[in-house]
């Protein structure tokens, strides 16, 4: 199995990620140029973190029209597991493969902190390791990630169980004061109806060391390539 | 020709962005300012000399890439002569 | 003034209007044997602009060490190189952007990061790690509120972008910076030894090729500018302001890597101050070259721009680079995949002259040594303010009644409460190297495929500098390498930004001679030299100078990460243990200044010994993974300083000491508070003993108050009101 | 009585932002762009009734707030009736 790493020019995380997926889990992983108009075969695509073109339109929006998004589209159409964190989210959003839209944090501040996050869902590839309830630290680092969705969708993404994790108190409470960019629904992270798209604001990969002080993402990461892993079994 | 392409945020969205900048303005004295949405434009320097040409163009690009339809709303301006 | 207009006769008049003395005008015609055109006046008032040229702080500057075991390039180059074992080296360097900053907050500060990466990166480094060193006025100043918030969203909005963490810093506040605020952004890359790339042109021939965004006429005479003091008339020739483009930055700074592997590049300089004029004509003169510019071909982003404003605009993100004769093509490749432009501007000559074409004539032809390597020097005649006796009196302490009361109100002053408000706008994370970010003594990161890691701290104490700059410069170092030594981390080498006022006044060259004398002292004592830096001069508004303001960041080594101690209480029933000694040492103490608005005395003496027992005690301790906690004693005293100890995770202390309740506000140097596991006290004091090092068991973590007993008094508070008190009264000073 | 602010980047300063989207509308296919600058605006909603008192009172708002004028222009509109 191989694993994509989507390169934008401005994208900053790009190295952290390829280093958790091909160092710290020594899985095949390569970079995808943003104008590739393929994923080049990669079973797991990772669009990272950081200021695509600079964000200088909406965070996201410029990313979201270039080649190789296209064809992460396609690998997602056909049910390929894609993760977007922080930027990448927003460009999942602006590219329409997620609903809703990231705007300018409550606080119009650049917010950096560790975060609690309450896990909702423990059945999809990319949360599996994870239980229901259980509440990660991850850190958090984006100016806008405040969610937003109309009522209507924000409804039907909850009665159709698509919200992934929500930003919570360190014992698990929803509370306005640990919402910290004012996310509808204190939201950080919704899946596509086909469960195989996933986006997120917080940086798992930036979770994956002790030396950095928490490993909770590392079990997002190893969970997707356990579930590859499985999947490619079925296939042969 | 010039155009100007001006993007708003819906009236259902929330605008932090404006509701600061109205309470900055309250607190310099500015009380008479009774509602402010803050919204981005694009002034445009367009080779085609054709209104309607340009008016279809501008309405594309507003919707492949200038405004996020979702949370925001556009105007295209196509003045007769120039800025003043 | 635009290219068509004809060009004003040059005289020492109109050299005076930029910033020339009638010698300097005098000196530059005798050189050329002729009236210099006025591009080449422009030219060689940039060059010998304070800024560029350190014509008043050279002969000092000469003072500080600059020989280390470590050190593989030192002063000279575009920044700093040490050596960091396994074959990799750390790039680092200081620099300040005050002036820009003041007239446009967000801007200045943005660009100044912008500027201080291009250093790093240019020597073939990837920056790894950000710092930025603020100082601001009072916040109820007019003005200051604003610049506060547009210096700290700069900050963060270049350095977060671009996608390299600001990992830590400083922040201070002080009326002597109402008028002229001081940002100094700090950066430092890493790269293999081998790999390190200088600005030194070679090769007659070769062609010299221009990178990054196009040239406007922004900050034309910034370089002259941060070389004048403020008056209400720099309003008048203010320049285009420069805006920062972090995304071109970006772009750029992977192009030059990539670039710079390719083996086709012989030199490459960034245009900073000054632009195109000092990276031409740094670049030729290292190299004992000549260097041919044809203007006509510099991508332009206004139309009509004279030789004059293109030769000195200071548009940001761009590069100057020097290729092998016949590889321009492999360059051009590497920066056309990055979706940038390479374009050809001229060659490298063997005539020792700088010859500028624009418009199809020649508009400069100036040798480059004499404007280079022996631009104006000047030893300005110092001496001491008039008043210092009357500065250092001793002055009247009025001692502490209640010290709960007192230290819940020092922490509440902006100068020592958290600063989170800042550094969590700051992406201090990304790159995945930061161990330890903002909020301990030094940060701490890692170096990916090594064991190793990397500690930086910067410091410096603008009171004690004010009131004894040589005591002054010697502590920012002490500080800055104790800081280090908190973490483990052996000094490599520090870089440092000179912030002072007008030199042309003697009591302002005093306090630069002086300050340079202690931290060289301080510099040889501690085993630390100086690698890089950065002077900036004219700090002054309508007269009224800054506190002297010598800026230190210290680069430290790690071998090892698996021993580091916290800068915080991490358990409960863990030994507390008070290292140095207790003095009564008041003067430019934040409880004095703080509380009291008096500014006066002898700072705490700086004991070089006592420091470098000190830290080769601390660094030894650490690599034996003895210490749970470890913090040293700043402003504040030790008070403040258990008090920070508790706030990390909200563990309280018991503390028993034989002290007034007046010198737990002392502020003796030398100094750390230290935890560890019950089970190694023994070897904590013992060793402290064989050190040399006056050490004592003074009580233990745990509980939910911090209680300090003193003789007569004491205090005991709720560590979770005193956190949220501390860590809101910063926004609740901006009132946000 | 409503009113629009429109805030642009100088002629002579650098502009990131228009520079970037300029160079995403022409990889979409928008060629006919020769020129575009990013800006921001306002629309406000003013209790006085008064054209001459809210064009004082606006360009006062700019000056002190809305508009960063070493760095950017702007421009007050009062639209005789509402908005198209
Ligand atoms: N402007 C800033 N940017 C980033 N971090 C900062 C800034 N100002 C202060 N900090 C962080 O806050 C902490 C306290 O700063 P300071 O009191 O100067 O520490 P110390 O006294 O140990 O030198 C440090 O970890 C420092 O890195
Ligand atoms: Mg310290």
């Amino acid at each position: 199995m191989k694993c994509g790493v989507v390169l934008l020019p401005g994208s900053n995380c790009d190295h952290d990620v390829y280093h958790v997926l091909k160092h710290t889990l020594g899985q095949e992983t390569v970079f995808l140029w943003h104008e590739n108009e393929s994923v080049e075969a990669c079973d797991l695509v990772v669009v990272p973190g950081g200021f695509s073109y600079g964000d200088y339109l909406r965070s996201g929006a410029l990313a979201a029209r270039s080649p190789v998004l296209a064809a992460v589209r396609r690998h997602a159409d056909a049910g390929g597991l894609v993760l977007g964190i922080c930027n990448g989210f927003q460009i999942l959003c602006e590219a329409g493969l997620l609903p809703g839209a990231l705007l300018r944090n409550r606080s119009l501040r650049f917010e950096h902190r560790d975060v609690c996050l309450r896990v909702e869902r423990d059945d999809l590839a990319f949360t599996r390791r994870y239980r229901k309830g259980q509440v990660l630290s991850i850190p958090i680092a984006h100016m806008d990630g405040n969610y937003f969705g109309t009522e209507a969708a924000l409804d039907e993404l909850e009665a159709a169980g698509r919200v992934v994790f929500r930003y919570a108190s360190p014992d698990g409470g929803l509370d306005d004061a640990w919402n910290w960019n004012g996310s509808a629904r204190a939201i950080a992270g919704i899946v596509n109806a086909g469960g195989n798209v996933l986006g997120m604001m917080p940086h798992p990969e930036r979770a994956s060391d002790p030396l950095l002080g928490s490993t909770d993402g590392l079990a997002l990461f190893e969970a997707a390539v356990e579930s590859l892993k499985e999947s490619l079994e079925v296939a042969r | 020709m010039k155009a100007r392409v001006t993007v708003f945020p819906r009236p259902e969205v929330l605008d932090p962005q404006g509701k600061a900048i109205k309470g900055a303005l309250e607190r310099l004295g500015f009380t008479a300012v009774s509602d402010l949405r803050a919204g981005k434009s694009f002034d445009l320097e367009l080779t085609t000399a054709d209104r309607g040409e340009a008016e279809r163009q501008l309405k594309e690009m507003c919707e492949k890439l200038l405004a996020n339809t979702l949370v925001e709303r556009y105007e295209i301006e196509l003045p007769a002569e120039g800025w003043r | 003034m635009s290219g068509a207009g004809v060009e004003p006769t040059v005289d020492r008049s109109l050299a005076r209007t930029m910033g020339m003395s009638e010698e300097e005008h005098d000196r530059l015609v005798e050189i050329l044997g002729r009236i210099p055109s006025y591009t080449e006046l422009g030219i060689t008032s940039a060059l010998w602009s304070e800024h560029c040229s350190y014509k008043s702080s050279k002969v000092f500057l000469r003072e500080l060490p600059t020989q280390g075991r470590h050190v593989i390039q030192g002063p000279g180059e575009n920044a700093g190189v040490v050596d960091v074992g396994d074959g990799w080296v750390a790039v680092f360097k200081m620099e300040s952007h005050n002036h820009p900053s003041f007239i446009e907050p967000y801007q200045g500060a943005a660009t100044g990061v912008g500027g201080i990466l291009r250093d790093v990166f240019t020597m073939g480094a990837r920056p790894i790690a950000l710092l930025d060193s603020l100082r601001f006025g009072e916040i109820d100043a007019p003005r200051m509120r604003y610049l506060i918030d547009g210096v700290v969203r700069g900050v963060g909005g270049y350095g977060n972008c671009v996608g390299v963490p600001t990992v830590g810093g400083e922040t201070g506040f002080h009326r002597c910076y109402n008028g002229n605020i001081l940002v100094n952004a700090f950066a430092l890359g890493v790269a293999r030894r081998e790999r390190i790339f200088t600005a030194k042109a070679s090769g007659p021939g070769n062609p010299v090729l221009y990178v990054g965004s196009r040239t406007g006429r922004d900050g034309i005479h910034g370089a002259t500018m941060a070389s004048e003091s403020f008056a209400a008339e720099s309003e008048a020739k203010r320049p285009t302001v420069q805006v920062g483009d972090p995304f071109a930055e970006r772009i750029l700074l992977e192009a030059c890597l990539e670039a710079m592997g390719s083996g086709a590049l012989v030199a490459i300089q960034d245009m900073g101050a000054a632009g195109l004029t000092s990276s031409s004509f740094e670049m030729a003169g290292r190299g004992g070259l000549g260097i041919r510019l044809d203007l006509d071909q510099v991508p332009l982003r206004q139309k009509g721009m004279s030789p004059y404003e293109i030769m000195l605009s200071e548009s940001q993100e761009r590069m100057l680079i020097v290729a092998h004769r016949g590889r321009q093509e492999e360059i051009a490749k590497v920066f056309r995949h990055w979706g940038l432009e390479v374009v050809e501007i001229g060659e490298v000559t063997d005539t020792g002259r700088a010859e500028i074409w624009g418009g199809g004539r020649r508009a400069a032809d100036i040798p480059v040594e004499p404007l280079t390597e022996s631009a104006p020097l000047y030893r300005r005649p110092g001496a001491p303010r008039g008043d210092l006796a009357r500065l250092q009196a001793p002055p009247e302490v009025p001692p502490v009644e209640d010290a709960g009361a007192v230290l819940t109100r020092l922490l509440t002053t902006p100068e020592l409460a958290s600063k989170e408000w800042i550094y969590h706008q700051y992406d201090s994370s990304v790159r995945t190297n930061t161990v330890a970010g903002p909020g301990g003594d030094a940060a701490v990161l890692r170096l990916k495929g090594t064991q190793r890691g990397l500690a930086l701290s910067s410091d410096v104490n603008p009171s004690y500098c004010l009131l004894d700059p040589r005591t002054g410069g010697a502590q920012a170092v002490a500080e800055s390498v104790r800081n280090l030594a908190m973490v483990g981390a052996e000094p490599l080498g520090l870089t440092d930004c000179l912030n002072f006022g007008n030199p042309e006044r003697p009591e302002i060259t005093w306090q630069l001679a002086e300050c340079i004398r202690g931290m060289s002292e301080a510099c040889r004592a501690l085993e630390i030299p100086v690698v890089s830096g950065n002077v900036s001069l004219y700090n002054e508004t309508e007269g009224r100078s800054i506190h002297p303001t010598p800026t230190v960041a210290a680069v430290g080594l790690l071998t090892r990460l698996d021993t580091l101690p916290s800068a915080s209480f991490e358990a409960p029933a863990q030994r507390i243990v008070l290292l140095g000694e207790d003095r009564r040492e008041y003067g430019g103490s934040a409880y004095l200044r703080l509380l009291y608005g008096i500014e006066q005395g002898l700072p705490p003496a700086v004991d070089l010994s006592a420091e470098a027992r000190l830290v080769k005690l601390m660094r030894y301790l650490v690599s034996q993974g003895v210490v749970a906690t470890a913090h040293d004693l700043a402003e504040g005293g030790v008070a403040v300083a258990l008090a920070e100890c508790c706030f990390g995770r909200g563990i309280g202390a018991r503390v028993r000491l034989p002290l007034e309740p007046t010198a737990l506000f002392s502020e003796t140097q030398a100094r750390a508070v230290l935890a560890c596991a019950p089970g190694n006290l023994e070897t904590v004091l013992a060793e402290a003993e064989r050190a040399g090092v006056p050490a004592r068991e003074v009580g233990e973590t745990g509980g939910p108050r911090l209680e300090i007993h003193a003789e007569g008094g004491g205090l005991a508070l709720d560590v979770r009101d005193l956190r949220a008190t501390w860590s809101t009264a910063l926004p609740r000073a901006l009132g946000l």
